[in-house]
């Protein structure tokens, strides 16, 4: 019979509210194999901790039962504390008692009944309990980020000066991502590609760093510290080690009809194309849909006047298999479409636009070389509107729930820039709320309306509706004056509500990492563990998380890149000792846990078993427990009962089941 | 069958470690209540939760026993739930067809971020049981003089 | 000697029953078992032999022996208590009644089994004459007769009456309570039907079946004989020869978590299981043909070495009917049989 | 039969095989056992007719043990188990020598009603009679051949083998009944009717594993039943719950593994129709994941350990 000890945490009154602990104590004494049992205020604490360590010792205990917060809190502080006085940290059982039961139950009489039985299921489970020793797996000292935007660049600038190797995966022919199609930047408004350029530069040319660009990530296997990843690296139709970057091929090209993705559409470009000047790598790509040689065979322009030879309309698709220990996703955002947005006519008129849109207009090197043109007739719009919230913080299906975070900030940049460069030109801003909060936000936000004289009207606009006379008539509310408006614009912005990059799914179900109802990655915890995802060895940087701007993204890239480095600097990890193992004398070899198991980590042997006195040789299941990831599946898929999982055995979920139930 | 009001059903929820269980914590930090009825028990993966434990909390006096994963595709450990959903659709559809109220079994996918989700499962689920009563049925399958 | 009427039987069970519990064949879901009689229960006394022998009324296949209880930390154990109503059996043919002679052997004599003890001093037996012997039966064999079975009443049915006779205390106390009931009458109809049921049985196929290389000194002289070999192989070691036999009276005794206590009970086991009698160290017998051996040693040559030649088979022949792989007892008496000439 | 006796005295005389299992007559006609023969001599005895229901397969993961060939008499159903027990590794394919022996459904005594039954003709194969003449002790009496079949030939899966090394003597098609009838029958009840139906059933169980221990797919060296790590005893319970949960587990565990070769409600002394446990699992794989055959081919995936990501949810298929 084991010596079990059972502590009951008060953690302040959050427990203690609303469960007896008390009581508690008393009724884990009466269980059988208890041979202590306390409460304390905070068993956490320094102080709670050495009283475990204080029972350990005088009471010899070889079971603890804690009844305090979810195990994804503390049981890792509490197998510690057994650990360090010599007791098996698997000796060690977490009743839930808190988020489980004194969070949401009011009643002290239930709740405490709750809790004890709570506390029995996990003195019953403790009784089976068996020491477990955890193994230790390789650390492969490389890191994947896939996503090479301000975050990605970032996350891998951090770990490669950190010493270790790393991989950029990024599907656009250039890095630098949303950032790079950004015109100035708040609040300082500096100009985003002077910022972000030099970053590109130093990835680009960092010695720990690979670019793959144009590429995707295929598939991802294995776990934390031994992942393998194929990456498919899409054919360019362009020798990377020859081109030269000269750009004859571009202006050559015949075919100039594709939209211009990297100004959102807004303008052509080429068949062979490089996103933007500053693109990293400056190597072109070839669309094959718009490539004339491609379509119809003839043509070969760029190759003729490519001096360096580099053009090969032969290239295929590549798969390269590369071994990581660590993976960041950075796949950062896009804006929502706004079909559903029918009443902003942002589909009939050329001149409502996002404002992603207008920053490629503003920008030199966007489809206006930086004039603030209408796009529908060239004129210089002489009145904006800019509407916020654009399906952010929107209440039915249409839009997203939550609040995009930054197009407050932005807003108020494009007022005032526009402001500043045409002075004649009238701004109006319909808000619901102006969000202000961060370094010097509030102080730009005001200087827009009262050093630019922004006019802020708060409230939502019903319907933007083009004129004959190609002016766009706004109907508004102003909710302070509680009077409907009218007016007239010749430019309407939309603050459009970010959304994570519609790739995301498909990746973190890779990563077997989880999302949340916005396609957001779920963070370990939302306070405590921001930057990692449940996923041991995958973790997050930038928007895929939540939305941010800016600093907040390069501050959680640097915090990301700190995970990982604290990752790869070790030499091995002690893998999860709750493994699948098979009981050779009830085994009859029949394949069907091999056949669900999803690491391959079953494998059959034959061998001269002694059962009872019944020697013969039989096929037997043996399970490789640096592969084994403990997720039980085998366990069901045995008829015979012969694969069971430590820690989580039979025996001791039935006994959590008969504590419960009886 | 009449049901007594005070009648307190037991039931058992098997939650996976990495969605439903989190689920569940997520529920009590945001305190969005259940009723305490409801008891968790932690396993790595809803593919852990063998037919043979079902049976048993019902064998043990359970009245209802739900199971909580990881939304198909999400798994943590890529498909475990998808085999464990092949397993309870066929567990679920035998005890049916030996006559037992369906209403005492049920699944959900419960993801981490699913509080909300976690609580109205739980609310809607132990109100199904209790109206259903106690469990007698699975008990007197096989009647002995 | 009494008689009542077919069509008033009911009215019979319900004067018994009104007294004690009354046992009899009962036919639910197509199959004829001894179940305690209830005013909806359909009693079947036309059916020859029942899946299951009346063995489980006084040695039920699994009962409780006592129960232990935690609560509040206290720990207390109740023992089950002992059978302290009357009840009555009825239906019982020659060859069971004699099984429960062979079952009085192991359990009362000393060490007394105190249970069973209980339920066979409160148990009033009725038995039943086979109006019509079966293919498999051959209890003429072990001498019985089952146109005049033993037990505390015999009866006799025929087309329209069922004939009851007192031949014990027990009996003629149980007459007593249902004088209302039951007619006296002449012993002529009764002496007719035996005549008729013995014509019958010297036409049975296995009549002829000796034993002559069996009784206590065959536990030598066969254990190690070849045949077993020849005969075990395609026993698929169930247990429902033992299941069904009506003297088979191993028992295993198991534990039973309640949860928050333990109930220990007993219930019958096989031989032919694997795992019957298995210990730490392992099993004794390690082979289906040990386990196969030891059912049939067990029944021809173990038990009447230590019970004065006592056989522990009565011939019923449900083995015979239910092997799934229609070996039995018959066969292995005849194999052995070839071997003595 | 004498073509069978004479193929295996080959087989056996020439050594390419070290015994033969098929079955041997003991009293009467339908008093059949399976029987190993491992001369050729012995093989005048062997024996084969309509009440040869016994599947063989089973027999093979023991005699596989054994030194040399096993040769083998698989009936088409049979080959279906042998085939499942193949895939399962649990026989190899090199220690059997199978002949696949033609079928014009199987008998059993048990559904011929009469008392006393001495002998009973017209049950040869291969000729087959539309009538069975039934000696008996109270005279001689008369049933018609499909009456005394077993339910599983009524649904037969088809009387091409699936797996053999030769194949021996004609079969006839014997399916004169829908596979899933009784299944949707039940299914067509009030859950009370059903339940109602499954306790009397269940409530005659005695608990001798008859069904577990003939049945090719319980196949375990040591079932879970046996098993500590349960609690669950294979032998009878004070509580009546846990072997009602035998039932509904070993139904479980054969799932998508179970060939429905019916063996299980035909060696059952109390007659349970043990078949409907396995065929509603069939029935809702059948219709839930698609048709499939456990034992009809070794590569196929099975249904309880393969998936699709559009899976049905859990709830289908029940009331």
């Amino acid at each position: 019979m084991r010596r079990i000890g059972v502590f009951v945490c008060h953690c302040g009154s959050n427990i203690a509210a609303t469960v007896d602990v008390k009581k508690v104590v008393e009724l884990a004494l009466r269980e059988p194999g208890v041979v202590h049992a306390e409460d304390y205020p905070y068993m956490c604490s320094e102080a709670g901790q050495s009283r475990i360590a204080q029972a350990i010792r005088e009471k010899q205990l070889d079971g603890l039962v804690v009844c305090s917060c979810s195990p994804r809190m503390h049981e890792a502080t509490f197998r510690k504390c057994a650990e360090k006085n010599g007791l098996n940290p698997y000796l060690v059982e977490i009743a839930n008692i808190r988020e489980h039961c004194s969070w949401i139950h009011k009643n002290m009489e239930e709740a405490t009944q709750k809790a004890a039985i709570l506390m029995r299921a996990a003195v019953a489970k403790v009784h089976l309990n068996a020491p477990l020793q955890a193994g230790t797996s390789k650390v492969t000292k490389r890191a994947l980020v896939i996503g090479g935007g301000i975050a990605g660049i970032q996350t891998a600038l951090d770990i490669a000066e950190a010493g270790f190797p790393v991989d950029i995966v990024e599907k656009e022919p250039s890095i630098g991502g949303r950032m790079s199609q950004l015109d100035k930047t708040f609040p300082t408004l500096d100009c985003s590609a002077c910022i972000l350029t030099p970053k590109m530069v130093d990835a680009a040319s960092h010695e720990n760093i690979t670019l793959f660009t144009y590429s995707e990530v295929e598939k991802v296997s294995g776990f934390v510290g031994n992942f393998t990843v194929d990456i498919r690296k899409k054919a360019r139709y362009v020798d990377m080690d020859k081109c030269t970057g000269c750009g004859v091929c571009q202006e050559k090209c015949p075919s100039k009809k594709s939209l211009n993705e990297f100004n959102r559409g807004l303008n052509t470009r080429s068949a062979i194309y490089t996103p933007f000047a500053q693109a990293i790598p400056n190597v072109p790509v070839i669309d094959a849909t718009a490539c004339i040689k491609m379509k119809t065979g003839k043509c070969g322009i760029c190759e003729k006047f490519c001096q360096a030879g580099a053009i090969d309309y032969t290239q295929k698709d590549a798969i390269i298999t590369r071994e990581y220990g660590a993976i960041v996703v950075a796949t950062g955002f896009d804006t929502i479409p706004l079909d559903k947005y029918g009443e902003y006519a942002y589909n009939e008129s050329k001149d409502v636009i996002t404002s992603l849109e207008l920053e490629r207009i503003m920008n030199a090197a966007g489809p206006t070389k930086g004039h603030l043109e209408r796009l529908s007739d060239g004129k210089a719009p002489k009145e904006i509107v800019f509407i916020q919230c654009v399906g952010s913080r929107c209440s039915d299906r249409r839009g997203k729930p939550y609040c995009s975070k930054i197009c407050c900030m932005y807003t108020a940049k494009h007022a005032m820039l526009i402001r500043d460069k045409y002075p004649d030109t009238k701004v109006t801003v319909f808000y619901i709320d102006v969000r202000t909060p961060g370094k010097n936000f509030d102080e730009f936000y005001r200087r827009a309306v009262e050093d630019y004289g922004v006019n802020y009207i708060k409230g939502q606009v019903g319907k933007v509706a083009p004129q004959p006379d190609g002016s766009l008539l706004v109907q508004g509310v102003d909710l302070l004056e509680n009077k409907q408006i009218l007016k007239k614009a010749d430019m309407v912005v939309l603050a459009t509500a970010i959304e994570p990059n519609k790739d995301v799914r498909k990746i973190a179900t890779m990563l077997t990492a989880s999302i949340d109802t916005n396609n957001f990655l779920t963070e370990a915890h939302p306070k405590l563990r921001p930057v990692e995802s449940p996923t041991a060895g995958v973790f997050l940087s930038g928007v895929c998380q939540g939305p941010k701007d800016i600093p907040e993204t390069v501050a959680q890239a640097g915090a990301a890149a700190v995970k990982v480095i604290g990752l790869l600097a070790k030499d091995s990890l002690t893998t999860n000792p709750c493994t699948a193992k098979s009981d050779e004398l009830r085994c009859n070899g029949c394949s069907q846990c091999a056949n669900v198991c999803p690491y391959g980590a079953i494998s059959y042997e034959t061998k001269l078993i002694n059962d009872h006195g019944v020697r013969e040789e039989r096929r037997i299941a043996v399970v490789n427990s640096a592969l084994c990831q403990g997720c039980g599946a085998c366990t069901v898929t045995c008829p015979s009962g012969a694969m069971d999982l430590q820690g989580f055995s039979n025996r001791q979920i039935i006994a959590e089941v008969d504590a419960i139930c009886r | 069958m009449p049901v007594n009001e005070n009648w307190k059903p037991t039931i058992v929820a098997f939650c996976c470690n990495w969605c439903s269980y989190a689920g569940a914590d997520l529920a009590g930090s945001s305190r969005l209540s259940y009723p305490a009825d409801v008891k968790i028990i932690k396993v790595p993966c809803s593919c852990r939760v063998n037919p043979m434990f079902i049976l048993r909390a019902f064998e043990k006096g359970a009245d209802g026993v739900i199971l909580c994963g990881c939304h198909p595709g999400d798994c943590h450990y890529s498909t475990g739930n998808y085999y464990a959903r092949r397993r309870m659709t066929l567990l679920f559809s035998m005890l049916d067809y030996l006559g037992v109220e369906s209403g005492r079994t049920r699944v959900e996918w419960v993801s981490a971020a699913e509080g909300v989700k976690f609580s109205e499962t739980m609310n809607s689920f132990v109100e199904k049981v209790h109206g259903l009563g106690p469990c007698v049925r699975l008990g007197d399958l096989r009647c002995k003089k | 000697m009494f008689r009542i009427q077919r069509e008033n039987l009911p009215g019979l069970y319900a004067a018994i029953a009104a007294e004690s519990d009354l046992f009899l064949p009962v036919k639910a879901a197509g199959k004829t078992n001894y179940a305690l009689w209830s005013p909806e229960c359909q009693p079947d006394l036309d059916t020859l032999k029942t899946v299951k022998s009346p063995k489980d009324v006084f040695f039920p296949q699994s009962e409780n022996l006592y129960t232990c209880q935690r609560d509040a930390g206290k720990l207390s154990v109740t023992p089950e208590k002992h059978r302290d109503t009357p009840f009555v059996v009825l239906g019982m043919k020659a060859c069971d009644v004699r099984a429960v002679a062979v079952l009085d052997k192991v359990f009362l004599s000393a060490p007394v089994d105190t249970y069973y003890a209980a339920r066979r001093e409160m148990g009033t037996i009725v038995s039943l004459a086979c109006g019509k012997p079966e293919a498999s039966c051959f209890c003429g064999t072990f001498g019985i007769d089952c146109a005049a079975p033993e037990g505390d009443v015999a009866t006799w049915l025929t087309e329209d009456f069922l004939y009851w006779n007192p031949q014990s205390e027990k009996g003629t106390a149980l007459t007593g309570k249902l004088t209302a009931l039951l007619e006296p009458c002449g012993e002529e109809t009764v002496a007719r039907e035996k005549d008729g049921i013995h014509a019958i049985c010297q036409r049975l196929p296995l009549k002829e079946l000796s034993l002559s290389n069996w009784g206590a000194e065959a536990a030598r002289k066969n254990f190690d004989s070849p045949i077993w070999e020849e005969l075990y192989h395609p026993c698929l070691a169930c247990g429902t020869c033992t299941f069904v036999c009506p003297t088979c009276q191993c028992y295993d005794i198991k534990d039973f978590d309640t949860g928050s206590g333990v109930q220990r009970y007993r219930c019958w086991d096989s031989c032919m299981y694997s795992d019957f009698t298995m210990m730490a160290a392992g099993n004794n017998r390690t082979s289906q043909m040990q386990r196969f051996r030891q059912r049939f040693m067990h029944k021809l040559a173990y038990f009447p070495a230590n019970y004065d030649g006592m056989f522990s088979c009565v011939g019923c022949g449900r083995c015979v009917d239910k092997c799934p792989s229609h070996l039995n007892i018959v066969k292995v008496i005849k194999a052995f049989e070839k071997e003595g000439k | 039969m004498q073509e069978m006796i004479q193929r295996a005295k080959a087989l056996l005389e020439s050594g390419q095989v070290s015994r033969v299992l098929g079955w041997k007559k003991g009293e009467t006609e339908f008093d059949v056992e399976p029987a190993f023969f491992d001369t050729a001599e012995s093989l005048d005895g062997l024996f084969y007719n309509a009440f040869c229901g016994a599947n063989l397969s089973k027999y093979l993961i023991e005699a596989g043990k054994k030194e040399g060939k096993t040769l083998v008499f698989l009936k088409p159903c049979d080959s279906y188990s042998y085939n499942q027990l193949l895939r399962e590794h649990r026989v190899e394919r090199e220690k059997a020598y199978i002949i696949g022996i033609g079928c014009k459904g199987k008998l059993t005594v048990n559904k011929i009603p009469f008392d006393g039954i001495l002998s009973v003709q017209g049950a040869d194969y291969p000729d087959y009679s539309e009538n069975l003449t039934v000696e008996t002790l109270y005279g001689t009496k008369h049933i018609s051949y499909k009456e005394a079949m077993l339910e599983r030939c009524h649904v037969c899966k088809g009387k091409e083998h699936v797996v053999y090394d030769e194949l021996l003597g004609e079969s006839q098609d014997t399916v004169d009944a829908e596979r899933f009838a009784q299944v949707t029958a039940l299914e067509a009840m009030a859950p009370e009717e059903r339940f109602a139906f499954f306790q009397a059933e269940l409530s005659k169980c005695i608990r001798c594993n008859a069904c577990r221990n003939v049945c090719p797919a319980c196949s375990c060296r040591k079932c879970v039943f046996d098993s500590t790590a349960f609690d669950s005893a294979q032998k009878a319970n004070t509580t009546s719950f846990e072997e009602k949960m035998f039932h509904v587990i070993r139904a479980f565990h054969v799932a998508g593994r179970c060939t429905d070769c019916g063996e299980c409600s035909r060696v059952c002394p109390q007659g349970i129709p043990l078949h409907l446990f396995n065929r509603k699992f069939i029935k809702d794989i059948n219709t839930i994941y698609g048709d499939y055959q456990a034992g009809a081919d070794l590569e196929s995936k099975a249904p309880l350990t393969s998936f699709r990501t559009d899976d049905a949810e859990p709830g289908v298929g029940r009331g």
